[in-house]
């Protein structure tokens, strides 16, 4: 299977270096088609991974490709740890990515850039893929700083708008800030356990639980601690969590297939994955577990209340992905880890989804992106309309749809939790799915239903979307209602992932719900019932709160507004952050790193020290030549004195 | 008979005038040039002084040399003066400063 | 009746080439006397096959091993033998150098060579002297050369100022010296330099106050000669009037004299006294470092920086004595032989630079150089960074070969302070690079150096690259003859 | 081919001949010099290449070995080799100069025949400098280096530049001449100036402090450290580019060679009682020199700036190491700061060198660094606006560049000593992606700032080649570092296993 | 007795001499104080045998240098009253360094004078005794050497001096002897016929 392995990252890499480097030579057909076969190719052999593993009963495959480098007895080496999470997160990505590349096609269809783009996202597939099949930390850091310049990439692809390139360069560093944490992370690990390799760690999670290290003088914690929330802080900023989100919403200014597929369905869930590939470790270490809790329910909560005051279509969604994000999290921090990945996975689909709808609709009103410009487009864009809707009803965890699934799971896991944190995570995420369901209703009333808010010439124009992009909506919309029935029996409760999530006894929510896990139908009818988990309830609420606000009554949401002022600003302003961040870190920075040059460089260094002693050395040599006057008595003198001197210091010692 | 400390007093005396001297005249360059020839009145005493007292003849010898010397000295210092004179006009050693710093 | 019944004819030959080239000498102020003016190309000539042959008789009649002779007044050894020659080269160098500006300077005279060799002559005096008698004598033959040679230029008002200077400052440092003679000899009753270390090594170390105090007024003499701080005024007065062939010749030869003076008077006769100067030394060689490297900062003459340069250098080749071993010595040695090959080299492309009615003594004359002729500038720019110590250059040994024995001594804070001096005096002679390379040319005047100028410049440049590539054989040299 | 060619010599004296004869050729032949000067660059790197393929990386013991009598006055010899720690360096150093002398080819026009003998004379020196095993042949190859670049900034350089090349000349001379005065004196302990003598020279503390203190101060001088780094910023920004170039991607390194080839050997007990002054130094360099490139108006200057940030990790490495010993009991551990310290210099050489070329790409074409006389470059010079990201990913650290590795194996090594400085020195990884693409968002990004901008032609061939084997290096390095750190582990292991004796 | 009244007489005035060569405002006349002081040093040196030198200081000092010294003085014929201004100003610095001077040597060669014996007095020589003869003994022989460079340095002397002073004025009307001795009864004497004048 190795070779398959190699397969599986290289085609898409050599899509596209062929992209990259020839795009001008192979043309625009030519790009995306050797992008679209490269990722296809993937994608067909992430399939029969996927295939050997559940089915065939395919070994977990753990082996090295080449040796990177090896210093002091650490091993660093690139490698591939395939097991059944690898192969659902490769098969996940490969697929989505290729909808995105077929996608791309449409969407792009008028931009310069065509083969470049094409070059990236597979580029990016390429990346992705390298960091979930990792077989160790280098690897995974590999992949994940790989994703995150490609993202940096993209999100600037369209380098003329400088909102892009201020979004981009703000990107790259707040997941630098991640990563700042991620690599002390990889640091605690190597100095724990002199590995980088997952088996070898994980075989010593335990004695990391154990042991301590001295941070701050005379505290001492534990090994396990430190690295998991290092290890975390990492994930914070690529998976957005708060405070390190404030990236996400800006990226979208990059090309809407690239929101899909990275800023929804894939790079974002890096964070999620990893945490649950380090579940060994985490598990040993209750303060990291709480800590992931707090802030995902943090994230799932506030993030979500931001979606409800944007009219930017794909801001709404952007912050939607945030909050559920924040619900991955959660799961995590309840170590329900496969409820994790399964709304990863469920999101993946959904999500992407509703970016591509999105997208769909920026195109049809060429690229107008206010949903205040919007209104009444079910009729133009039928196909689009329904698919937005089927992944607004997954989002919000109708019942039936993938979504529900997931979440619902989600929030029974976080109730069944018991570890410092969950209560307050429990409220959040159940507040969360009320806001949920508001904005997202909010955003498909605002754009297909009521009236419309657009211009004759742009009504003229207006007509459904082409194959390309249809179809990439239809192929995803089958899974975002479907795939729920299927997987949530074997991947939460029927040990899908095996020994690759590991869960302490103590935390294993997951467990405690198989106990009574019925099948799908039984879980969807449980929803119904279950009062002290209201989400279904809350959803419909937030959904019919939507429809009085935003169909029935428009002029309320003004009047709302004007009312909560402090709120309403609060929430426009999206708490701050940005400004915190714009304001006092990145121009604090610049206001240190301008003084310091200044005043320590220029003036102490520079001025006083080095020029200042050349000066005096100047001054000096100035003073010293007028010693020589040119008289000759005076130099007679000098004489003198110094036969004096000498005369007197040598006989009399004076 | 004085003793021999009394000459180097003298000598020492002499010296001391002679480096005074050439420290106090700002004037005029040829007064330097005495001064100098005082100088080596003073050395020739030393010379002379300890030659006797330690009753050997070559601190006389060396005044010899010393004399014949100093008249060669005096003449390519004066002639240097000549030289001097020719082109400025002026023996006065404060206007001798066109070459300092 | 005193009858010198004992008396037997000393043995000239150890003395022989002093003989041959006062030989030669005469014959060239005789030869000159009757050359009209438009041959005295010839007397340039005769002054080089002088030097010639008199450097041949060196080398024909070198003494393998110390002998003295004249009833111990003078000595023939290795070591001064070496000197010697280089004395002879550096002389040699000097009239190359010169001939061309002085024939388009109008003084193209023949008092100019024979000047040159007496004082080359006084220079070999004072190499061989073994009595402070002859050293006396030596120095004033050195010395007076020189004072006539400096108001060589006698229509310049500036020329004879610094003669007169150097004259008088000149005179009082050699009457210091003979005050300092006359004690030592009244207390040990000698003046023979053997004897006289002999006497005091008698006399034990410390507290003999009547030496100290002849110590004093000798090293006062010493200090002048090599122009050490205080004793260093007359340097860049008498650098700056002179012609610049003769600041060359002052630069280049009496140099060799101030190392012989020193290293036999100081610590051949008084070494005994080593503990009582080498502090002495020390003040003498920091102020010296210090003073002259600073001072050279503010010149903008290029003959007035470079005499404060030399300055600087004196106080290396004192720091070689001062450490008191014979690597010490053998550094000095070194430190001087390739100081004077430097200095040569640095005056004579100033030389070089300069031509009829035009002397390049300013720091500007120097901008541009790069351009109008690169090679020259490249050789000047070797000068310059061998004078810094940089390597590959030979300067750089230099420094080597007495920041050793400085060491060796336990002196580590004036290594330091040694090297301190030699950034702040890289400065300037970086500005002379700076000038000539980073800067337009001021001037297009064609550059009008003969060949034998251009030659000697090459030669002279080339010599401090390859000494300093393999700079072994003039250490060893040093180091042999000393031994 | 024969072992027994002196294969160093070669690369050290071919340049040098070569450089003598271009300066020969003089610069009305200056079509003809270049050919030299290119001739002998490509010809000396490919000499030099079977020092590596040759190179037994198994051993720790010193290959390559010449060895012939130099001055025996000081019993000082020509003495030349190569282990792990000077071979990778030599080799950055002929592979960076036939790319100083493309990058140069129509650009300089006053004196080009000098410009072109001035790098090939720097080179065998440089290469010297790495390949020296006798103290006083190194003291020459290093000090002498200062004169060719003293002209190549003071000749080829901007406005400042005099200023520039005569405070950079007194700045590491100053640093020099003190380490000159410990080469003196440990020879005249040791009896001769071999280092490696010089390696097993029993020093007591007092001594070994002193020497420390010397070797630091011309060592700090050259990497640069803080706070006497400031010649380097203005001798970056006014040096011409290959100067520049050589600057950063060489001469900055044998600041960090010498602590591995003095200091740490020779006074291992000042060192690690000392250790705290560097790596303070070392992360002060990392941290507020990373703020203050942050403040840069210039490219050049802010590169320059970054290049200290990123040879505060080299600093970094090398004295963790004791910390680490001392917590791990053993020198394995160390042996990851040490390599990281090596790769850092390596790969600081070829991204350093590549970003200079970048700007003087710029610079070529609308004689302006300044930051803001850019925006948009990627319109109009799209092919070159690749490589220039690359470059500065690569500058930010990113994984898969060469970048990366030094960078990753520091902050591992550091944090087994402690906490902090692994946390500080991870600071890098925000202040350096943010100072090095804000210059990117500034310079190469958005519309078209204005028509200089706007009639810029993209990189030529000539151009291209050279950034383009820079981009393969850095990837290569970046994508499988085994090669250069396999080679570089036994001259390291053994290298800790001596520090980690005293010599008390 | 009687000489060392001599000696502090001739003493005294060799130092008020001295004093007056430095203070004179007159260069002539600092010129006759040296000569005085020169004169009352012989006697001094007679004092202590020293006879061929106190005669040779006469004649070569008081007869040749000092008399080459006021023609120097009254051809340069500077202006003497300017010339002695300033001088009291720096005096008693002057003075301050000269007394030092003498303190410091005085206390050695006085008070301090360590292992060597300043304060005996000399042996008189035995009777026949001739300064002039004892020192001819040994300045051919011991000192030939120093006595060829004193030579030397005379000459040396000779040219420098020569070289500086000596110019060829362009205008200067000087004989050619050559020429003179070599002149022909051709060249200055034309005869001509004059013829008669007709009247």
């Amino acid at each position: 299977m190795e070779g398959v392995y190699i397969g599986i990252v290289l085609a898409p890499l050599a899509a596209a270096v062929v992209a990259g480097l020839f795009g001008r030579q192979i043309g625009r057909v030519g790009a995306h088609s050797v992008c679209i076969l490269g990722v296809a190719i993937a994608f067909g052999l992430s399939c029969l991974v996927l295939k050997d593993l559940l089915l065939d009963g395919g070994e977990t495959f753990n082996g090295t490709v080449y040796r990177w480098a090896t210093v002091g007895g650490l091993h660093m080496e690139v490698g591939f740890l395939v097991d059944r999470l690898t192969a659902l997160m490769m098969t996940v990505v490969s697929f989505v990515s290729l909808m995105v590349h077929i996608y791309t096609i449409g969407y792009m269809h008028d931009d310069d850039g065509y083969q470049r783009f094409f070059s990236y996202i597979s580029l990016f597939t390429f990346a992705m893929l390298m960091l979930v099949m990792s077989n160790n930390f280098l690897q995974l850091f590999f992949g994940w700083e790989a994703v995150g310049v490609v993202s940096y990439l993209l999100i600037g692809f369209w380098y003329k708008r400088p909102s892009a390139i201020f979004a981009n360069f703000k990107a790259f560093l707040v997941n630098r800030v991640g990563d700042f944490g991620f690599l002390l992370g990889i640091a605690t690990i190597v100095l724990a356990t002199g590995s980088l390799d997952y088996y070898q760690v994980f075989d010593q999670a335990e004695r990391m639980g154990r042991d301590s290290i001295e941070i701050f003088g005379g505290a001492n914690w534990s090994v396990a601690t430190v690295a998991a929330i290092l290890l975390f802080i990492g994930a914070m900023g690529k998976s957005a969590q708060v405070p390190l989100h404030v990236w996400l919403p800006d990226s979208m200014e990059g090309p809407t297939p690239i929101s899909a597929l990275i800023h929804a369905a894939t790079m974002v869930t890096a964070g999620i994955f990893m945490v649950a590939r380090m579940s060994p470790i985490f598990e040993v270490s209750e303060a990291a577990l709480s800590f992931v809790l707090v802030i995902g329910s943090l994230t799932a909560f506030f993030m979500g209340l931001l979606g409800l005051v944007q009219h930017d279509i794909k801001r709404v969604v952007a912050y939607s992905t945030l909050s559920q994000l924040g619900y991955m999290t959660v799961a995590l921090g309840v170590s329900a880890y496969a409820g994790a990945i399964f709304h990863l996975m469920t999101h993946a689909f959904f999500k992407a989804l509703l970016f591509l709808a999105a997208g769909s609709v920026i195109i049809a009103m060429h690229h107008e992106q206010d949903m205040r410009k919007m209104g009444g487009l079910r009729k133009y864009m039928p196909i689009t309309y329904w698919t937005a809707l089927i992944g607004t009803l997954a989002l919000i965890g109708f019942p039936g749809t993938s979504g529900f699934f997931s979440k619902d799971a989600l929030i029974e896991a976080v109730h069944e939790s018991h570890i410092p944190g969950a209560g307050l995570a429990f409220w959040c995420v159940l507040l969360g799915v009320f806001v949920t369901s508001l904005y997202s209703f909010r955003l498909l009333f605002l754009t297909f239903h009521g009236p419309e808010r657009f211009d004759e010439h742009t009504r003229e124009h207006l007509h459904e979307s082409p194959a390309v992009v249809s179809v990439p909506l239809i192929l995803l919309a089958i899974p975002s209602i479907l795939i729920g029935w299927f997987t949530i029996g074997p991947l939460l409760f029927g040990g899908f992932f095996g020994p690759a999530i590991v869960v302490a006894e103590s935390h294993d929510v997951l467990g405690e719900m198989g106990s009574h896990f019925e099948g799908p139908l039984a879980f969807v009818l449980h929803a119904f019932t279950a009062f002290s988990v209201p989400s279904l309830y809350l959803a419909a609420a937030g959904a019919a709160v939507a429809w009085f606000m935003y169909l029935k009554r428009p002029e309320l949401p003004g009047i709302w507004s004007d009312k909560l002022g402090l709120i309403y600003t609060t929430l426009m302003n999206k708490y701050y952050f940005d400004w915190v961040n714009e304001n006092v870190i990145a121009s604090g920075a610049r206001r240190l790193g301008g003084s310091a040059w200044r005043f320590g460089d220029q003036r102490l260094i520079d001025g006083a020290l080095v020029n200042g002693s050349a000066r005096s050395v100047a001054l000096l040599s100035r003073v010293l030549q007028h010693l020589q006057t040119g008289y000759l008595y005076h130099y007679a003198f000098a004489m003198i004195i110094g036969l004096v001197v000498l005369v007197g210091w040598l006989v009399f010692g004076v | 008979m004085v003793p021999l400390s009394h000459y180097l007093v003298l000598a020492a005396i002499l010296f001391s005038i002679s480096l005074a001297g050439i420290f106090l005249n700002r004037k005029n360059v040829i007064l330097l040039l005495m001064c100098i020839e005082l100088m080596l009145l003073a050395v020739n005493f030393n010379f002379i002084a300890f030659s006797r007292m330690l009753g050997d003849h070559l601190g006389q010898v060396f005044v010899f040399f010393i004399l014949t010397v100093a008249a060669a000295e005096a003449a390519i210092g004066l002639a240097i003066l000549v030289v001097l004179f020719r082109s400025r006009r002026s023996i006065n050693v404060e206007e001798l400063d066109a070459l300092k710093g | 009746m005193v009858v010198a019944t004992d008396f037997v004819a000393p043995d000239l030959m150890p003395a022989v080439a002093e003989i041959v080239l006062l030989s030669a000498v005469c014959v060239v102020l005789l030869v000159d006397l009757f050359l009209p003016d438009h041959r005295r190309q010839v007397t340039y000539y005769l002054a080089m096959l002088a030097l010639a042959v008199t450097a041949a008789t060196i080398v024909a009649f070198g003494a393998s091993e110390r002998t003295l002779t004249f009833a111990g007044s003078y000595v023939a050894d290795p070591a001064g033998d070496t000197l010697k020659l280089f004395a002879c080269l550096a002389v040699a160098f000097a009239f190359v150098y010169s001939r061309q500006f002085l024939s388009d300077w109008q003084l193209f005279r023949g008092e100019f060579y024979v000047l040159g060799l007496f004082g080359l002559l006084g220079v070999m005096v004072m190499v061989s002297a073994h009595s402070l008698l002859t050293m006396y004598l030596g120095l004033e033959l050195l010395s007076l050369s020189l004072y006539a040679l400096v108001a060589f230029n006698r229509d310049s008002a500036h020329a004879a100022e610094a003669a007169m200077k150097y004259f008088v400052l000149g005179a009082i440092a050699s009457g210091t010296l003979l005050y300092g003679i006359s004690i030592l000899y009244g207390t040990t009753g000698t003046l023979e330099l053997g004897e006289l270390g002999g006497a005091i090594a008698a006399a034990g170390q410390g507290l003999n106050l009547p030496l100290l105090l002849g110590l004093a007024f000798v090293l006062v003499g010493i200090a002048f000669k090599f122009g050490a701080v205080p004793f260093h005024m007359w340097l860049p007065d008498v650098y700056q009037g002179a012609p610049i062939p003769v600041t060359l010749y002052v630069g280049s030869a009496p140099k060799i004299a101030a190392f012989a003076l020193t290293w036999r008077v100081l610590v051949e006769g008084l070494g005994g006294m080593q503990e009582s100067w080498q502090d002495m030394l020390v003040v003498l060689a920091v102020l010296s470092m210090g003073i002259g490297n600073i001072v050279a900062i503010a010149q903008a003459n290029i003959k007035r920086m470079l005499a404060y340069s030399t300055i600087s250098h004196v106080g290396f080749i004192l720091l070689g004595f001062l450490a008191g071993s014979d690597e010490g010595l053998s550094g000095a040695m070194f430190y001087t032989l390739t100081y004077v090959i430097m200095a040569t080299g640095a005056f004579g492309m100033v030389i070089f630079m300069s031509r009829a009615g035009f002397e390049a003594e300013r720091l500007e004359d120097f901008k541009g150089l790069n351009s109008r002729s690169p090679w020259f500038a490249l050789m000047m720019l070797m000068i310059m960074f061998s004078m810094a110590g940089v390597p590959p250059l030979i300067g750089f040994y230099a420094k080597l070969a007495v920041l050793g024995p400085v060491l060796d001594a336990g002196l580590t804070w004036l290594a330091a302070l040694a090297v301190l001096f030699s950034v702040i005096g890289a400065f300037y002679y970086l500005r002379v690079v700076w000038y000539m390379y980073f800067e337009a040319p001021a001037e297009s005047e064609p550059l009008a150096a003969g060949s034998d100028l251009r030659f000697a410049v090459s030669l002279n440049g080339l010599a401090l690259l390859a000494l300093g590539l393999f700079p072994g054989g003039l250490l060893d040299l040093c180091a042999r003859v000393l031994s | 081919m024969g072992i027994d060619l002196p294969l160093l010599s070669i690369v050290i004296w071919l340049p040098i001949a070569a450089g003598v004869m271009v300066l020969a050729l003089g610069s009305e032949r200056a079509d003809a010099g270049k050919l030299v000067a290119l001739i002998a660059s490509v010809l000396a790197f490919l000499i030099s290449v079977p020092i590596y393929t040759d190179f037994d990386t198994t051993s720790s013991a010193m290959q390559f070995v010449e060895r012939l009598p130099w001055i025996p006055a000081f019993d000082a010899q020509y003495f030349l080799g190569v282990d792990g720690i000077s071979m990778p360096l030599i080799l950055l150093t002929t592979f960076m100069t036939p790319l100083v002398v493309i990058a140069g080819w129509e650009v300089i026009k006053t004196h080009p025949a000098q410009y072109f003998a001035a790098f090939l004379i720097m080179e065998g020196l440089m290469v010297g400098v790495f390949a020296a095993l006798d103290g006083l042949l190194f003291y020459v190859f290093w000090e002498a280096m200062l004169v060719p670049m003293f002209i190549i900034i003071g000749v080829w350089g901007g406005q400042r530049r005099v200023y520039a090349t005569v405070k950079f000349f007194l700045y590491t001379f100053l640093g020099s001449v003190f380490m000159l005065v410990a080469l003196i004196y440990m020879y005249l302990q040791a009896g001769n100036y071999s280092i490696l003598g010089f390696h097993q020279l029993p020093l007591n503390m007092q001594e070994q402090t002193l020497i420390f203190l010397a070797f630091l101060l011309a060592f700090a001088v050259k990497v640069p450290m803080w706070p006497v780094h400031t010649w380097l910023p203005d001798a970056h920004v006014e040096a011409p580019t290959g100067g520049s170039v050589i600057l950063a991607a060489i001469m900055l390194k044998m600041g960090g060679y010498g602590f591995v080839r003095f200091s740490l050997p020779i006074t291992p007990d000042a060192s690690s009682a000392l250790d705290w002054l560097i790596i303070s130094l070392s992360l002060i360099a990392v941290v507020y020199i990373g703020f203050v490139a942050l403040a840069q108006r210039d490219m050049k200057k802010l590169i320059a700036y970054s290049s200290i940030a990123h040879m505060g990790f080299v600093t970094l490495g090398f004295f963790v190491v004791f910390a680490i010993v001392e917590n791990a009991g053993t020198p394995e551990g160390a042996r990851l700061a040490m390599q990281g310290g090596m790769v850092q210099m390596i790969s600081h050489g070829l991204i350093s060198g590549a970003l200079f070329l970048c700007v003087g790409v710029m610079y070529d074409r609308l004689h302006s660094r300044e930051i803001s006389d850019y925006g948009g470059v990627v319109n109009t010079m799209p092919k070159f606006a690749a490589l220039m990201v690359l470059f500065a990913l690569a500058n930010a650290g990113l994984p898969g560049t060469s970048g990366f590795v030094g960078e990753f194996f520091v902050i591992l090594g550091s944090f087994q000593a402690n906490f902090w400085f692994a946390f500080l020195a991870a600071t890098t990884l925000i202040l350096g992606a943010a100072y090095t693409l804000w210059l990117v968002k500034r310079v190469i990004f958005g519309e078209v700032a204005n028509e200089g901008v706007a009639g810029l032609t993209d990189i030529g061939g000539r151009e291209f080649l050279v950034l383009g084997i820079l981009a393969v290096a850095v990837l290569l390095v970046g994508l499988w570092p085994a090669p250069l750190v396999d080679a570089m582990e036994a001259s390291l292991g053994h290298l800790l296993d001596h520090i980690s004796r005293s010599k008390l | 007795m009687i000489p060392a009244i001599l000696f502090y007489l001739f003493a005294g005035v060799l130092v008020v001499a001295a004093l007056g060569v430095i203070t004179s405002r007159n260069p002539v006349h600092s010129a006759l104080f040296l000569v005085l002081a020169f004169f009352n040093s012989a006697v001094l040196w007679l004092l202590v045998e020293a006879e061929f030198l106190a005669i040779a200081l006469v004649l070569v000092y008081v007869g040749a240098v000092m008399v080459l010294f006021l023609f120097v003085v009254m051809m340069l014929d500077v202006n003497v009253e300017k010339l002695r201004e300033g001088f009291t100003r720096y005096a008693p610095i002057g003075a301050v360094v000269a007394v030092i001077v003498v303190i410091e040597i005085v206390n050695v060669v006085l008070l301090r004078s360590g292992g060597a014996d300043f304060v005996k007095q000399a042996v008189p020589n035995e009777p026949g005794y001739s300064n002039t003869e004892a020192l001819g003994a040994v300045l051919y022989t011991e000192h030939v050497y120093a006595f060829e460079l004193a030579a030397v340095i005379l000459l040396l002397a000779i040219v420098a001096a020569i070289s500086l002073t000596m110019r060829r004025r362009p205008g200067l009307k000087v004989q050619n002897i050559a020429r003179q001795v070599a002149v022909q009864r051709e060249d200055r004497v034309r005869l001509v016929q004059v013829e008669a004048e007709k009247d």
